[in-house]
């Protein structure tokens, strides 16, 4: 069953009016081009329309809606390739949210729904972001003083953050590590190369961090941080599986070989089906999963539907991307071809919290 | 009816079909109405359906007049869902119940009604149908069986095929050419309710790859049929077939109710999986047998979330016909694979028939090989991409 | 690498010509409404031709070559879809001369060569040949008396053989019992209903069956004996590859479709080029199978050899045999259309010892 | 050369490929000549093609009179063998050692023998190629770029894609049109020993979708070059470019040596999926990754001997070319599948491009992307399975 509320509709049609406008394939090119770490000015309107806020609780200054209804957003966004801060930051909300005191929410949730950036910190250089996997340590010493120490990576929009969440072990328990961006040393962040360039990609070095007690959150939350994660990223692949089937239709109508438009040749034709056939299944997956998300208590439901839809996106998005890539010929093996900006894309979203290989073996222990 | 009616309602067909359900009998029994093969079969499903009819279980929204129930419809899908989730048999005149009855109570004449629809609900008359031709497919326009008038009688020459359950039928819904001085081929055809009876309609069965019979290729020759056999207006049996086809995509309504096939879906799969034995080990302990089975759950689960996405018009997307008209290809298709993959989980044993000695009596290896009807038949599935491809994506024709 | 010899492509010559001669379609059929099982002119000429003895010793009447020299004959049968004892017989031939005493040699071995028909029973009712999944004992009372219980399914040609060796379980290590037919019980042999009506399939039931000790051969080659049945079979395989291969391709270029030729739609085209691929890739496994057969010493090697022949064969036979009844429209739903016998014989093949997956996971541990 | 000597040469070589082979540099090097798309990259091999010539393991069988060798090809032959095997980088002057060198001595006069040879080998002269354009894609016999004749010189215009090197060649081996007048396109074409260095051409840098250089577009706008820069007579391009082509596929031999390209094999993806991590454990122990691997090792021992048994004409079968024709088709999918899947060993770390922080620099990231110019260039395989349905299985045309 999907249920799809007034609100996620509102949502879906505002931002698909406003991603459309804000980021034509032109101002994507030029965004890369400009590498700057963040567009200010399409930020500021993106918090003018609290699109920061949706999911934060009403008496911290957002709309209290749930996760899922920013999924509409996800959508447009990567129907669009627009990649900003705000998957971090929404990510960022969500652990304080879950696992916040009542302190660490009023402190930070208000600046984050006002559009101070906020991101979270998970994976190891070893590409694990399981708890059991983590080598980052919060170390208490014989005083009772705490550091911090290890290493993250991907950590998105890092280096326009104001805060990072850090997850961490304790001993042998997870926590969150709440870091102040300002206080961290000079150095301790650094822009990574990914395949997507749209990305604004960081490394995060922790040596010795001191840590205060109210910079601490239970990691309690984690795995429903990881399938937020999953949630919003199909939902950017969704879009982004629309986005590409756009630009391989438009060529297949306009690109003639041997005098015939090669749209009419069932080499082109079937795959480009097989792709519709793939977006349509990986939007179906997307909005159930975030009418399971919303609706249902069983964690165990939750997280089949949520590896479900990303296990789906993974494979189709970059599987159109890659025939995007073909299905020009030579023209599509330039840097100018629109289809390598979504294969980028689709590689990188691929292989965020697991690919569909990584899905499916977590699917079978999950369905029986 | 209320809550607490249908409740009392439900119990009550519940508890009937537990105390009727047929046991299952020594043969394979057919998995939907195109694979009767055998008057064994045919005896067996065609007595279920008039057990299910006399119990009132089967045409209950249908007018009284005429043998129906007179019942709210709501009672029928009760119905209907509990015989699916009990998985009782199929009732076997589903050309009958879901095409000709309906479209007989729709534009029939009294006498029409008076004459077909009960007997149809008791299965004392079944139905079959003429669309198909050997050398046009499922290409429904551009029937070639002529149908020219003499006297009060229609003479019919041609053929028709994948005439199902023709062996048995006393009535076929058929197409025919009535003229060809028309401007446009559709325009050129009529439809009759025509008596299987008449001298000269020979039906012949077809010995399909399962190696069983279950279908006809029905010759005319001459044949002569009443001219009030005809339904509709001479030159209106596009538009009459157009309005069955409806019928039969559900669209509409106005069925007589009942199962028309067996259901196969994927958790009968992963039930099998746990079953089936693989080199002498329960097939599920195997990583990769899982695997394959994790993406069949994945294509099957996927097809039903895009159906319940369908429904909601605001998440139509960029091709809001996309889900709706691709259904047949998706699901043809998906049934080929578990079919097939079924098939696989039986190892060694997987190359086994029909026979006491195979899994569930040799139905898997049968439903692989009956499972390209699916696939091929209204349209095969590479058609099918073509559709879509023009219709949808709107590129242009092959 | 590859090796070829004379007497594998005089032997290749022959046979097909034989085979195209003995085996076009229509006799294919008639066997097949006959049901008899054993056409014995036709099993004489092959005698007379010298194909059951190609493997069996010089001094026991044969010609003293190596199975893999038989491969040619077994494709060019499976091309043909023409079955004859000859698989059950050479595997028969083979465990006598890897693992039988000169006595049990001189007493078979001659028959053999001369037309007797010998069979293998491996196969379990729970579909295991494997010997750690055995039900079949040989017991040994306790005046010595030996005796054997238990039950075999998917004995080839059981109904005409004159000998069958059983493998069986005395203890924890594996035997051969050579049964002769004539000395069991009325009703221990029963045909099978498989799905390759080309195939004489029967099961055995064995209780308390009296065996002397002169009846028992060790199970030291059992793998051996395995791998044999998988290289013949696929042989028989890529025979089959390419005869529907030649149906669907006969059919491509005959029936028309909206004026066209089919062959002319790349949905039709595609897919045939790839099942050429298939069978191609198959022949080369198959001989380079062959090879190692003949001219390796390192059992791992020549394992993964077969099966990776099997595999590819499996896999791809099966493919092809499902493409062709769909390529063929309306009419390949139909008895008559020969994608069918084909397609039938593929599914037998593929699940004769291992299909894909089960091959792939050996080929996993033999290989990483 | 016997057993003895040809040891002896043997370890000459490996001793001095050992002691010479060129440090891995701080940046990452392109895997052919393809795709050296900057100036560090290309003087970096440069200057390793200029000591394996200097050494004299370079154009050994060529004759010594224009700088080879005048050895036994054997010799070149190991060499060949033993730079594979220690995987040293290549000698980017790939068209002027495989393709113009051999050509010009086969058909070139002294004086052109003189002036090209020598630099040839030592890297002295880049060569490159203009053969596709830009509308014609790989139809070579459309060529379309014109070659007018003005006195003693010939004035091009027009334009030529996908120029490898095209930014660092001296000379060009040029496909241009010198006439429409002729029976038929073929004969209208004529083959050229061009000069980079004349006003009017311009070669402009392509960006790849790696987003680095390594191609060309070179534009020809009134470059005027010496009429005697022509190979073969006005005229006779189409065979003098065909004759190139079977150099380029080693068909006639007479090619210089030295490797082309860095081999990708099966092993390599074998190796990396031991050391590469999903999720923080080594991928070949993720079940699913290594079955991926094991069907990856399948196609590619599946293409090997399908090599093999294309040698033995015995073994030729129903369709003897299909081996032969496949080659490229085979070839280049099965490295779009070992690239895209060793991204997919590497987990998250995937999502990772060119830089340090990168498994192996990135290299398997840009290896897929470059993948595509496999797939795509001389013919995608899309037309590449045409021409097999059509000119091996004998389909009829699309």
């Amino acid at each position: 069953m999907i249920r799809f509320s007034e609100e996620q509709a509102m949502l879906l049609d505002t931002a698909r009016e406003f991603c459309q406008k804000q980021s034509p394939i032109d101002a994507v090119r030029q965004v890369i081009q400009a590498g700057q770490p963040l567009d200010e000015t399409l930020w500021q309107t993106m918090v003018d329309l609290g699109w920061l806020g949706v999911t934060i609780p009403e008496i911290y200054g957002g709309l209290g809606l749930d996760l899922a209804d920013t999924v509409p957003i996800f959508e447009a966004m990567g129907r669009q390739l627009l990649a900003t801060p705000m998957l971090a930051s929404t990510l960022a909300a969500q652990v304080l949210i879950t696992n916040g005191s009542d302190d660490q929410k009023n402190q930070w949730l208000p600046k984050i729904a006002a559009g101070q950036i906020a991101t979270v910190a998970l994976t190891e250089a070893n590409g694990s972001w399981d708890p059991d996997q983590i080598t980052t340590h919060l170390n208490q010493s014989a005083s009772g003083e705490m550091t911090l120490t290890g290493g993250k990576v991907f950590v998105l929009d890092a280096g326009v953050a104001n805060v990072i969440l850090v997850s961490a072990l304790q001993g042998d328990s997870l926590r969150w590590c709440l870091l102040d961006a300002s206080e961290l040393p000079d150095g301790a962040i650094q822009r990574e190369v990914v395949i997507d360039e749209t990305r604004r990609s960081y490394s995060l070095a922790l040596s010795d961090i001191p840590i205060r007690a109210d910079q601490v959150l239970p990691g309690t939350a984690f795995k429903k941080i990881e399938l937020a994660g999953m949630l919003l990223i199909t939902a950017e692949m969704s879009g982004g599986l629309d986005g590409v089937l756009a630009v391989i239709v438009g060529y297949l109508n306009t690109r003639k070989q041997f005098d015939r438009f090669i749209g009419s040749y069932q080499a082109m034709k079937h795959p480009a089906v097989d792709i519709l056939m793939g977006s349509e299944m990986t939007r179906s997956y997307l909005y159930h999963a975030a009418t399971v998300w919303r609706d249902e208590t069983d964690d165990g439901i939750v997280e089949s539907a949520v590896r479900m839809a990303k296990c789906c996106a993974s494979e189709q998005f970059s599987e159109a991307g890659d025939r995007g890539i073909q299905f020009h010929g030579g023209f599509g093996f330039t840097y100018e071809c629109d289809a390598q900006l979504f294969l980028r894309r689709a590689l990188w979203s691929q292989y965020q919290f697991g690919d569909e290989r990584h899905q499916r073996q977590k699917l079978s222990a999950l369905l029986f | 009816m209320n809550e607490n009616e249908i409740g009392e309602f439900r119990s009550g067909v519940r508890a009937w079909l537990q105390d009727n359900k047929p046991a299952a009998p020594s043969f394979l029994l057919p998995e939907t109405f195109m694979e009767v093969g055998t008057d064994q079969q045919f005896e067996f499903l065609r007595r279920w359906q008039q057990k299910v009819y006399e119990a009132g279980y089967l045409g209950m929204s249908w007018p009284e007049a005429y043998g129906g129930g007179g019942q709210p419809q709501i009672m029928q899908e009760i119905v209907n869902q509990e015989m699916a989730a009990q998985r009782v048999p199929f009732v076997p005149n589903t050309i009958g119940l879901n095409w000709a009855g309906p479209l007989i109570l729709d534009m029939g004449t009294e006498a029409d009604k008076q004459r077909y629809i009960k007997n149809i609900l008791s299965a004392e008359d079944i139905w079959c149908q003429g669309f198909s031709e050997p050398d046009h497919g499922s290409d429904l326009g551009n029937a070639q069986v002529r149908a020219v008038k003499d006297g009060d009688e229609y003479v019919i020459n041609g053929s028709k095929i994948w005439t199902s359950l023709g062996s048995y039928a006393k009535y076929m819904i058929l197409i025919a050419r009535t003229s060809n001085e028309v401007p446009n081929k559709y325009a050129g055809l009529s439809f009759f309710l025509a008596p299987m009876t008449a001298h000269g309609i020979a039906p012949t069965p077809i010995k399909k790859l399962t190696g069983e019979y279950g279908f006809c290729q029905t010759y005319f020759t001459d044949a002569r049929i009443p001219a009030d056999c005809m339904l509709g207006n001479e030159g209106e049996g596009w538009s009459v077939a157009m309005k069955t086809l409806m019928f039969e995509r559900g669209a509409v309504g106005g069925q007589a109710g009942g199962l028309s096939m067996m259901d196969l879906n994927i958790n009968d799969i992963v039930e099998l999986a746990r079953r089936a034995t693989r080199n002498g080990r329960p097939a599920i302990e195997d990583p990769l047998t899982r695997d394959e089975l994790v993406k069949l759950v994945l294509e099957a689960k996927g097809n039903a979330v895009m159906g319940s996405r369908a429904r909601i018009p605001a998440l139509g997307g960029t091709y809001p016909t996309a889900v709706a008209m691709s259904g047949k290809l998706r699901s043809s298709e998906l049934k080929r694979k578990m079919t097939r993959f079924a098939v696989s989980l039986q190892g060694a044993n997987g190359a086994r028939y029909i026979s006491e000695d195979a899994l569930d009596g040799g139905k898997w290896q049968r439903s692989y090989l009956n499972s390209f009807s699916g696939t091929i038949g209204g349209g095969t599935t590479q058609i099918q991409k073509n559709i879509l491809g023009e219709r949808v994506l709107g590129l242009p024709k092959s």
